[in-house]
Protein backbone atom coordinates (compact mmCIF):
# COMPACT_ATOMS: atom_id res chain seq x y z
CA UNK A 1 0.00 0.00 0.00
CA UNK A 2 0.92 3.47 -0.54
CA UNK A 3 -0.45 7.08 -0.52
CA UNK A 4 -0.31 8.15 -4.27
CA UNK A 5 -3.11 9.35 -5.20
CA UNK A 6 -5.18 7.11 -7.29
CA UNK A 7 -6.84 8.57 -10.37
CA UNK A 8 -10.53 8.22 -11.23
CA UNK A 9 -12.44 7.77 -14.15
CA UNK A 10 -12.89 10.04 -16.99
CA UNK A 11 -13.98 10.65 -20.40
CA UNK A 12 -11.47 11.59 -23.21
CA UNK A 13 -13.46 12.96 -25.81
CA UNK A 14 -11.94 13.52 -29.97
CA UNK A 15 -13.31 15.61 -32.59
CA UNK A 16 -12.91 16.53 -36.33
CA UNK A 17 -9.56 15.03 -37.51
CA UNK A 18 -8.53 13.94 -33.99
CA UNK A 19 -11.22 11.90 -33.77
CA UNK A 20 -10.82 10.33 -37.21
CA UNK A 21 -7.14 10.03 -36.44
CA UNK A 22 -7.57 7.85 -33.21
CA UNK A 23 -9.93 6.08 -34.42
CA UNK A 24 -12.45 6.67 -31.67
CA UNK A 25 -14.42 9.53 -30.58
CA UNK A 26 -14.95 8.97 -27.02
CA UNK A 27 -13.44 6.61 -24.34
CA UNK A 28 -13.61 6.08 -20.45
CA UNK A 29 -10.53 4.91 -18.56
CA UNK A 30 -8.11 5.86 -15.78
CA UNK A 31 -5.14 7.57 -15.92
CA UNK A 32 -1.80 6.86 -15.19
CA UNK A 33 -0.82 8.67 -11.66
CA UNK A 34 1.82 10.41 -12.86
CA UNK A 35 0.05 12.36 -15.43
CA UNK A 36 -0.44 15.39 -13.72
CA UNK A 37 -0.97 18.25 -16.43
CA UNK A 38 -2.79 18.29 -19.61
CA UNK A 39 0.92 18.75 -21.35
CA UNK A 40 1.60 15.32 -19.26
CA UNK A 41 -1.61 13.61 -21.02
CA UNK A 42 -0.70 15.07 -24.23
CA UNK A 43 2.60 13.25 -23.77
CA UNK A 44 1.06 10.27 -22.91
CA UNK A 45 -1.28 9.88 -25.36
CA UNK A 46 1.73 10.47 -27.66
CA UNK A 47 3.33 7.35 -26.54
CA UNK A 48 0.45 5.22 -26.28
CA UNK A 49 0.99 3.27 -29.30
CA UNK A 50 -0.97 2.60 -32.97
CA UNK A 51 -3.14 4.83 -33.64
CA UNK A 52 -2.93 7.50 -30.73
CA UNK A 53 0.73 7.76 -31.52
CA UNK A 54 0.35 9.16 -35.10
CA UNK A 55 -2.82 11.27 -33.95
CA UNK A 56 -0.61 12.81 -31.00
CA UNK A 57 2.40 13.46 -33.17
CA UNK A 58 2.30 17.04 -33.41
CA UNK A 59 0.77 18.06 -29.84
CA UNK A 60 1.30 21.94 -30.87
CA UNK A 61 -1.16 21.52 -33.28
CA UNK A 62 -3.91 19.66 -30.61
CA UNK A 63 -6.08 21.54 -28.45
CA UNK A 64 -7.42 20.37 -25.11
CA UNK A 65 -10.38 21.30 -23.06
CA UNK A 66 -11.13 20.69 -19.35
CA UNK A 67 -14.42 19.98 -18.25
CA UNK A 68 -15.86 22.28 -21.19
CA UNK A 69 -13.34 25.05 -20.98
CA UNK A 70 -10.30 25.94 -22.96
CA UNK A 71 -7.24 24.32 -20.80
CA UNK A 72 -2.92 25.37 -21.40
CA UNK A 73 -0.48 22.29 -21.29
CA UNK A 74 0.50 23.59 -17.64
CA UNK A 75 -3.12 23.07 -16.54
CA UNK A 76 -3.53 20.47 -13.57
CA UNK A 77 -5.94 17.55 -14.37
CA UNK A 78 -7.02 17.29 -10.91
CA UNK A 79 -10.51 15.83 -10.77
CA UNK A 80 -11.67 16.50 -14.19
CA UNK A 81 -14.68 14.45 -15.11
CA UNK A 82 -14.07 15.02 -19.14
CA UNK A 83 -11.01 15.88 -21.31
CA UNK A 84 -11.11 16.90 -25.01
CA UNK A 85 -9.02 16.83 -27.80
CA UNK A 86 -9.25 18.76 -30.80
CA UNK A 87 -7.43 20.61 -33.50
CA UNK A 88 -7.76 24.16 -33.41
CA UNK A 89 -11.51 25.86 -33.70
CA UNK A 90 -12.54 26.45 -37.36
CA UNK A 91 -16.29 28.33 -37.24
CA UNK A 92 -18.13 31.36 -37.95
CA UNK B 1 -28.71 37.12 -23.82
CA UNK B 2 -28.84 34.00 -25.79
CA UNK B 3 -26.62 31.23 -27.64
CA UNK B 4 -28.32 28.45 -30.15
CA UNK B 5 -26.32 25.46 -32.16
CA UNK B 6 -28.89 24.10 -34.35
CA UNK B 7 -29.01 22.59 -37.75
CA UNK B 8 -31.93 24.63 -38.67
CA UNK B 9 -31.85 27.62 -40.61
CA UNK B 10 -32.66 30.84 -38.85
CA UNK B 11 -35.03 33.87 -39.73
CA UNK B 12 -32.88 36.59 -38.65
CA UNK B 13 -35.86 39.54 -38.80
CA UNK B 14 -37.74 37.14 -36.45
CA UNK B 15 -34.49 37.30 -34.37
CA UNK B 16 -33.93 40.66 -34.24
CA UNK B 17 -37.93 41.26 -32.82
CA UNK B 18 -38.01 38.67 -30.56
CA UNK B 19 -34.11 40.61 -28.95
CA UNK B 20 -35.17 44.14 -29.54
CA UNK B 21 -39.22 43.60 -28.59
CA UNK B 22 -39.99 45.80 -25.37
CA UNK B 23 -36.71 47.53 -24.81
CA UNK B 24 -37.45 51.38 -26.44
CA UNK B 25 -33.37 52.22 -24.90
CA UNK B 26 -31.91 49.76 -27.90
CA UNK B 27 -31.04 52.99 -31.19
CA UNK B 28 -28.41 50.68 -32.54
CA UNK B 29 -28.71 46.38 -33.61
CA UNK B 30 -25.47 45.47 -35.37
CA UNK B 31 -25.94 41.83 -36.80
CA UNK B 32 -23.42 39.18 -38.89
CA UNK B 33 -24.28 36.29 -41.10
CA UNK B 34 -21.45 33.67 -41.72
CA UNK B 35 -22.39 32.16 -45.01
CA UNK B 36 -20.78 29.09 -47.13
CA UNK B 37 -18.80 29.99 -49.95
CA UNK B 38 -19.26 28.27 -53.18
CA UNK B 39 -15.52 27.43 -54.19
CA UNK B 40 -12.47 26.44 -52.08
CA UNK B 41 -9.55 28.84 -53.57
CA UNK B 42 -10.82 28.06 -56.84
CA UNK B 43 -12.43 24.73 -56.78
CA UNK B 44 -16.33 24.59 -55.93
CA UNK B 45 -17.37 23.29 -53.06
CA UNK B 46 -20.02 20.35 -53.11
CA UNK B 47 -20.82 20.95 -49.12
CA UNK B 48 -19.48 22.06 -45.74
CA UNK B 49 -19.83 19.98 -42.66
CA UNK B 50 -19.52 21.21 -39.66
CA UNK B 51 -19.01 19.42 -36.07
CA UNK B 52 -19.01 20.78 -33.01
CA UNK B 53 -18.21 19.55 -28.91
CA UNK B 54 -22.25 19.42 -27.60
CA UNK B 55 -22.11 21.00 -24.29
CA UNK B 56 -18.67 22.82 -24.29
CA UNK B 57 -20.15 24.53 -27.21
CA UNK B 58 -23.13 26.24 -25.60
CA UNK B 59 -20.28 26.83 -21.94
CA UNK B 60 -18.33 28.35 -24.66
CA UNK B 61 -20.64 30.56 -26.61
CA UNK B 62 -22.31 32.13 -23.03
CA UNK B 63 -18.95 33.04 -21.47
CA UNK B 64 -17.91 35.09 -24.93
CA UNK B 65 -21.58 36.51 -24.40
CA UNK B 66 -21.25 37.27 -20.90
CA UNK B 67 -17.52 39.12 -22.16
CA UNK B 68 -19.16 41.51 -24.84
CA UNK B 69 -22.13 42.43 -22.86
CA UNK B 70 -19.58 43.68 -19.94
CA UNK B 71 -17.45 44.71 -22.35
CA UNK B 72 -20.04 46.86 -24.49
CA UNK B 73 -23.02 47.34 -22.04
CA UNK B 74 -25.28 45.82 -24.89
CA UNK B 75 -28.60 45.87 -23.77
CA UNK B 76 -29.50 42.55 -25.90
CA UNK B 77 -27.63 39.87 -27.65
CA UNK B 78 -28.21 36.46 -30.15
CA UNK B 79 -25.50 33.68 -31.24
CA UNK B 80 -26.68 31.02 -33.56
CA UNK B 81 -24.44 28.63 -35.12
CA UNK B 82 -25.71 25.83 -37.52
CA UNK B 83 -24.19 22.28 -37.54
CA UNK B 84 -24.63 19.18 -40.00
CA UNK B 85 -24.37 19.52 -43.53
CA UNK B 86 -24.41 22.93 -45.52
CA UNK B 87 -24.49 24.00 -49.14
CA UNK B 88 -22.53 26.83 -50.75
CA UNK B 89 -24.89 29.66 -50.13
CA UNK B 90 -26.21 28.40 -46.97
CA UNK B 91 -26.20 30.79 -43.62
CA UNK B 92 -23.50 29.13 -40.73
CA UNK B 93 -23.56 31.64 -38.06
CA UNK B 94 -25.81 34.42 -36.95
CA UNK B 95 -24.35 36.94 -34.10
CA UNK B 96 -26.55 40.36 -33.07
CA UNK B 97 -25.66 42.97 -30.69
CA UNK B 98 -27.96 45.73 -29.71
CA UNK B 99 -26.87 48.90 -27.43
CA UNK B 100 -28.33 51.89 -27.06
CA UNK B 101 -25.34 53.51 -29.97
CA UNK B 102 -24.07 52.08 -32.89
CA UNK B 103 -20.71 52.18 -31.94
CA UNK B 104 -21.28 49.73 -29.30
CA UNK B 105 -23.38 47.60 -31.21
CA UNK B 106 -20.95 47.32 -33.91
CA UNK B 107 -18.12 46.46 -31.67
CA UNK B 108 -20.12 44.30 -29.90
CA UNK B 109 -21.27 41.90 -33.34
CA UNK B 110 -17.26 42.21 -34.14
CA UNK B 111 -16.26 40.95 -30.91
CA UNK B 112 -18.60 38.04 -30.63
CA UNK B 113 -17.54 36.94 -34.14
CA UNK B 114 -13.54 36.96 -33.38
CA UNK B 115 -13.81 35.22 -30.13
CA UNK B 116 -16.50 32.75 -31.36
CA UNK B 117 -13.80 32.36 -34.53
CA UNK B 118 -11.33 31.27 -32.13
CA UNK B 119 -12.58 29.76 -28.98
CA UNK B 120 -15.98 27.69 -30.01
CA UNK B 121 -15.56 24.53 -30.29
CA UNK B 122 -17.09 24.01 -34.27
CA UNK B 123 -14.73 22.26 -36.99
CA UNK B 124 -15.75 22.85 -40.47
CA UNK B 125 -15.00 20.03 -43.00
CA UNK B 126 -15.27 20.59 -46.63
CA UNK B 127 -15.77 18.16 -49.04
CA UNK B 128 -15.19 19.35 -52.98
CA UNK B 129 -17.12 18.73 -56.14
CA UNK B 130 -14.35 16.97 -57.21
CA UNK B 131 -14.58 14.27 -53.84
CA UNK B 132 -11.48 15.19 -51.96
CA UNK B 133 -12.82 16.26 -48.20
CA UNK B 134 -10.30 18.11 -46.16
CA UNK B 135 -10.71 19.72 -42.41
CA UNK B 136 -10.48 23.48 -42.77
CA UNK B 137 -6.97 25.19 -41.55
CA UNK B 138 -7.70 27.17 -38.35
CA UNK B 139 -6.33 30.61 -39.87
CA UNK B 140 -3.70 32.90 -37.81
CA UNK B 141 -5.36 36.39 -38.68
CA UNK B 142 -8.85 34.92 -36.82
CA UNK B 143 -6.22 35.02 -33.19
CA UNK B 144 -4.65 38.19 -34.36
CA UNK B 145 -8.51 39.49 -34.89
CA UNK B 146 -9.31 38.41 -31.47
CA UNK B 147 -6.14 39.54 -29.88
CA UNK B 148 -6.21 42.51 -31.07
CA UNK B 149 -8.80 43.25 -28.34
CA UNK B 150 -6.78 43.09 -25.47
CA UNK B 151 -4.75 46.26 -26.82
CA UNK B 152 -7.56 48.13 -27.67
CA UNK B 153 -8.68 50.92 -25.20
CA UNK B 154 -12.21 50.72 -26.34
CA UNK C 1 -26.28 48.61 -55.18
CA UNK C 2 -28.95 50.56 -54.05
CA UNK C 3 -29.98 53.49 -52.28
CA UNK C 4 -33.88 53.56 -51.31
CA UNK C 5 -35.63 56.29 -49.27
CA UNK C 6 -39.41 55.29 -48.25
CA UNK C 7 -41.83 56.03 -45.63
CA UNK C 8 -42.71 52.42 -45.09
CA UNK C 9 -40.64 50.37 -43.16
CA UNK C 10 -38.21 47.67 -43.96
CA UNK C 11 -38.30 43.06 -44.24
CA UNK C 12 -34.59 42.81 -43.11
CA UNK C 13 -34.40 38.72 -43.98
CA UNK C 14 -36.11 39.66 -47.16
CA UNK C 15 -33.35 42.73 -48.28
CA UNK C 16 -31.11 40.59 -47.43
CA UNK C 17 -32.07 37.48 -49.32
CA UNK C 18 -32.33 40.01 -52.23
CA UNK C 19 -28.96 41.50 -52.32
CA UNK C 20 -27.17 37.75 -51.98
CA UNK C 21 -29.09 35.45 -54.02
CA UNK C 22 -26.97 33.89 -56.54
CA UNK C 23 -23.75 35.22 -55.18
CA UNK C 24 -21.82 32.49 -53.64
CA UNK C 25 -18.66 34.40 -53.81
CA UNK C 26 -20.26 36.28 -50.08
CA UNK C 27 -18.91 34.98 -47.27
CA UNK C 28 -19.65 37.80 -44.83
CA UNK C 29 -22.95 39.64 -44.84
CA UNK C 30 -22.54 42.81 -41.66
CA UNK C 31 -25.55 44.48 -41.00
CA UNK C 32 -27.22 47.60 -39.03
CA UNK C 33 -30.54 48.84 -38.06
CA UNK C 34 -30.89 52.27 -36.61
CA UNK C 35 -34.17 52.10 -34.06
CA UNK C 36 -35.88 55.09 -32.46
CA UNK C 37 -35.09 55.33 -28.55
CA UNK C 38 -38.36 55.97 -26.47
CA UNK C 39 -36.76 58.64 -24.55
CA UNK C 40 -34.14 61.91 -24.99
CA UNK C 41 -32.67 62.65 -21.70
CA UNK C 42 -34.72 61.06 -19.82
CA UNK C 43 -37.72 62.19 -20.96
CA UNK C 44 -40.31 60.15 -22.86
CA UNK C 45 -40.43 60.80 -26.80
CA UNK C 46 -44.03 61.32 -28.19
CA UNK C 47 -42.31 60.72 -32.01
CA UNK C 48 -39.74 61.73 -34.33
CA UNK C 49 -39.81 63.50 -37.82
CA UNK C 50 -37.35 62.80 -40.30
CA UNK C 51 -37.24 65.32 -43.26
CA UNK C 52 -35.03 64.84 -45.85
CA UNK C 53 -33.59 66.86 -49.32
CA UNK C 54 -35.12 64.48 -52.00
CA UNK C 55 -32.90 64.68 -55.20
CA UNK C 56 -29.59 65.10 -53.09
CA UNK C 57 -30.01 62.53 -51.04
CA UNK C 58 -29.94 59.69 -53.11
CA UNK C 59 -27.23 61.21 -54.74
CA UNK C 60 -25.34 61.69 -51.64
CA UNK C 61 -26.13 57.94 -50.59
CA UNK C 62 -25.21 56.93 -54.07
CA UNK C 63 -21.99 58.67 -53.53
CA UNK C 64 -21.07 57.48 -50.38
CA UNK C 65 -22.18 53.69 -51.61
CA UNK C 66 -19.37 53.68 -54.41
CA UNK C 67 -17.02 54.86 -52.03
CA UNK C 68 -17.70 51.81 -49.39
CA UNK C 69 -17.99 49.58 -52.03
CA UNK C 70 -14.52 50.68 -53.91
CA UNK C 71 -12.78 50.81 -50.93
CA UNK C 72 -13.86 47.39 -49.12
CA UNK C 73 -14.05 45.33 -52.29
CA UNK C 74 -17.71 44.70 -51.16
CA UNK C 75 -20.00 42.17 -53.55
CA UNK C 76 -23.20 43.91 -52.68
CA UNK C 77 -24.60 46.69 -50.39
CA UNK C 78 -27.37 48.13 -49.66
CA UNK C 79 -28.86 51.66 -47.81
CA UNK C 80 -32.60 52.03 -46.84
CA UNK C 81 -33.62 55.91 -44.85
CA UNK C 82 -36.86 55.88 -43.44
CA UNK C 83 -38.23 59.79 -44.01
CA UNK C 84 -42.10 60.76 -42.08
CA UNK C 85 -42.86 60.25 -38.91
CA UNK C 86 -41.74 57.31 -36.72
CA UNK C 87 -43.01 55.99 -32.93
CA UNK C 88 -40.61 54.75 -30.15
CA UNK C 89 -38.91 51.36 -31.59
CA UNK C 90 -39.30 51.85 -35.44
CA UNK C 91 -36.53 51.18 -37.32
CA UNK C 92 -34.99 54.27 -38.86
CA UNK C 93 -31.80 53.03 -41.23
CA UNK C 94 -30.82 49.38 -42.60
CA UNK C 95 -27.06 49.34 -43.87
CA UNK C 96 -26.28 45.64 -45.45
CA UNK C 97 -22.49 45.26 -47.11
CA UNK C 98 -21.75 41.96 -48.31
CA UNK C 99 -18.31 40.83 -48.65
CA UNK C 100 -16.23 37.42 -49.61
CA UNK C 101 -14.89 37.72 -45.89
CA UNK C 102 -16.27 39.30 -42.32
CA UNK C 103 -13.80 42.14 -41.93
CA UNK C 104 -14.64 43.90 -44.86
CA UNK C 105 -18.37 43.22 -44.36
CA UNK C 106 -18.10 44.95 -41.09
CA UNK C 107 -16.17 47.97 -42.31
CA UNK C 108 -18.08 48.73 -45.35
CA UNK C 109 -21.35 48.37 -43.14
CA UNK C 110 -19.63 50.76 -40.49
CA UNK C 111 -18.15 53.07 -42.96
CA UNK C 112 -21.65 53.41 -44.63
CA UNK C 113 -23.19 54.43 -41.73
CA UNK C 114 -20.48 56.58 -40.06
CA UNK C 115 -20.67 58.80 -43.48
CA UNK C 116 -24.44 58.15 -43.97
CA UNK C 117 -24.50 60.13 -40.63
CA UNK C 118 -22.36 63.41 -41.86
CA UNK C 119 -23.14 63.06 -44.84
CA UNK C 120 -26.51 61.79 -46.03
CA UNK C 121 -29.24 65.28 -46.14
CA UNK C 122 -31.64 63.95 -42.98
CA UNK C 123 -32.66 65.91 -40.48
CA UNK C 124 -34.67 64.46 -37.03
CA UNK C 125 -37.11 66.85 -35.36
CA UNK C 126 -38.27 65.15 -31.73
CA UNK C 127 -41.72 65.27 -30.24
CA UNK C 128 -41.49 65.08 -26.88
CA UNK C 129 -44.55 63.57 -24.31
CA UNK C 130 -44.81 66.99 -22.37
CA UNK C 131 -45.28 69.18 -26.30
CA UNK C 132 -42.33 70.77 -27.10
CA UNK C 133 -40.49 69.46 -30.08
CA UNK C 134 -36.99 70.22 -31.03
CA UNK C 135 -34.04 70.11 -34.30
CA UNK C 136 -31.64 67.06 -33.82
CA UNK C 137 -28.17 68.95 -32.95
CA UNK C 138 -25.59 67.34 -34.69
CA UNK C 139 -23.23 65.32 -32.95
CA UNK C 140 -19.26 65.85 -33.03
CA UNK C 141 -18.43 62.39 -32.41
CA UNK C 142 -20.46 61.92 -35.11
CA UNK C 143 -18.24 64.58 -37.42
CA UNK C 144 -14.79 62.48 -35.30
CA UNK C 145 -15.78 59.03 -36.38
CA UNK C 146 -16.31 59.54 -40.03
CA UNK C 147 -12.90 61.54 -40.24
CA UNK C 148 -11.15 59.03 -38.48
CA UNK C 149 -11.22 57.11 -41.86
CA UNK C 150 -8.79 59.15 -43.45
CA UNK C 151 -6.66 58.22 -41.00
CA UNK C 152 -7.19 54.48 -41.14
CA UNK C 153 -4.88 52.46 -43.37
CA UNK C 154 -7.00 49.64 -44.19
CA UNK D 1 -24.45 98.55 -71.57
CA UNK D 2 -21.03 96.95 -69.58
CA UNK D 3 -19.97 93.81 -69.50
CA UNK D 4 -20.55 92.47 -66.25
CA UNK D 5 -22.42 88.65 -65.98
CA UNK D 6 -25.84 88.49 -65.16
CA UNK D 7 -26.44 85.62 -63.16
CA UNK D 8 -28.83 83.62 -64.25
CA UNK D 9 -32.70 82.38 -62.20
CA UNK D 10 -31.81 79.95 -59.63
CA UNK D 11 -33.45 77.69 -57.34
CA UNK D 12 -32.60 78.56 -53.52
CA UNK D 13 -34.14 75.50 -51.09
CA UNK D 14 -34.38 75.54 -47.09
CA UNK D 15 -34.50 72.63 -44.82
CA UNK D 16 -35.75 71.52 -40.94
CA UNK D 17 -34.97 74.59 -38.61
CA UNK D 18 -33.49 76.92 -42.02
CA UNK D 19 -36.62 76.58 -43.73
CA UNK D 20 -38.84 77.33 -40.34
CA UNK D 21 -36.68 80.43 -39.46
CA UNK D 22 -36.39 81.73 -43.19
CA UNK D 23 -40.51 80.93 -42.99
CA UNK D 24 -40.08 79.16 -46.96
CA UNK D 25 -39.03 75.94 -48.30
CA UNK D 26 -37.71 76.82 -51.60
CA UNK D 27 -38.04 80.60 -54.02
CA UNK D 28 -36.45 80.98 -57.34
CA UNK D 29 -34.20 84.22 -58.22
CA UNK D 30 -31.57 86.04 -59.80
CA UNK D 31 -29.01 86.53 -57.23
CA UNK D 32 -27.10 89.80 -57.46
CA UNK D 33 -24.02 89.70 -59.93
CA UNK D 34 -21.23 90.50 -56.92
CA UNK D 35 -22.29 86.85 -55.55
CA UNK D 36 -19.70 84.76 -56.73
CA UNK D 37 -18.65 81.93 -54.16
CA UNK D 38 -20.97 79.88 -51.53
CA UNK D 39 -19.97 82.43 -48.90
CA UNK D 40 -20.82 85.66 -50.52
CA UNK D 41 -23.97 84.06 -50.95
CA UNK D 42 -24.32 83.33 -47.14
CA UNK D 43 -23.33 86.63 -46.32
CA UNK D 44 -26.02 88.22 -48.83
CA UNK D 45 -28.69 86.41 -46.69
CA UNK D 46 -27.69 87.51 -43.84
CA UNK D 47 -28.07 91.44 -44.84
CA UNK D 48 -31.47 90.45 -46.88
CA UNK D 49 -34.44 91.22 -43.84
CA UNK D 50 -36.16 89.86 -41.89
CA UNK D 51 -36.55 86.70 -41.39
CA UNK D 52 -33.59 85.89 -43.23
CA UNK D 53 -30.96 87.89 -41.41
CA UNK D 54 -32.68 85.81 -38.07
CA UNK D 55 -31.99 82.61 -40.03
CA UNK D 56 -28.09 83.39 -41.37
CA UNK D 57 -27.47 85.16 -38.16
CA UNK D 58 -24.89 82.37 -37.43
CA UNK D 59 -23.72 81.09 -40.86
CA UNK D 60 -20.74 78.32 -39.46
CA UNK D 61 -24.08 76.65 -38.58
CA UNK D 62 -25.33 76.11 -41.74
CA UNK D 63 -24.67 73.77 -44.10
CA UNK D 64 -24.85 74.70 -48.06
CA UNK D 65 -25.33 72.29 -51.15
CA UNK D 66 -24.79 73.11 -54.85
CA UNK D 67 -26.81 71.07 -57.46
CA UNK D 68 -27.16 68.00 -54.59
CA UNK D 69 -23.19 68.30 -53.88
CA UNK D 70 -21.80 69.54 -50.11
CA UNK D 71 -20.04 72.93 -50.83
CA UNK D 72 -17.48 74.55 -49.23
CA UNK D 73 -17.80 78.74 -48.35
CA UNK D 74 -14.95 79.29 -51.08
CA UNK D 75 -16.80 77.05 -53.59
CA UNK D 76 -18.04 78.98 -57.16
CA UNK D 77 -21.53 79.08 -57.32
CA UNK D 78 -21.09 79.20 -61.61
CA UNK D 79 -24.29 78.01 -63.23
CA UNK D 80 -25.52 76.77 -60.43
CA UNK D 81 -29.17 75.58 -60.93
CA UNK D 82 -30.13 74.90 -57.23
CA UNK D 83 -28.80 75.95 -54.04
CA UNK D 84 -29.73 74.68 -50.18
CA UNK D 85 -29.07 75.67 -47.01
CA UNK D 86 -29.25 73.59 -44.26
CA UNK D 87 -28.45 73.11 -40.53
CA UNK D 88 -25.39 69.93 -40.15
CA UNK D 89 -27.63 66.67 -41.06
CA UNK D 90 -28.62 64.38 -38.13
CA UNK D 91 -29.85 61.39 -40.34
CA UNK D 92 -28.72 57.84 -39.23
Amino acid sequence: MTDQKINSEVTLRYFAWLRERAGVSEERLTLPPDVITVGDLLRWQSRRGHPFDQAFAKPEAIRVAVDHAHAKPTSQIGAAREIAFFPPVTGG
Amino acid sequence: MAVRVSTADFDISAEMAKLTEGDAGIGGVALFVGKVRGDVQGEPLASLTLEHYPGMTEAELERIEAEARERFKLSASLIVHRVGELKPGDNIVLVIACAPHRQDAFSGAEYLMDYLKTRAPFWKKEALSGGRADWVDARESDDEAASAWFSKSE
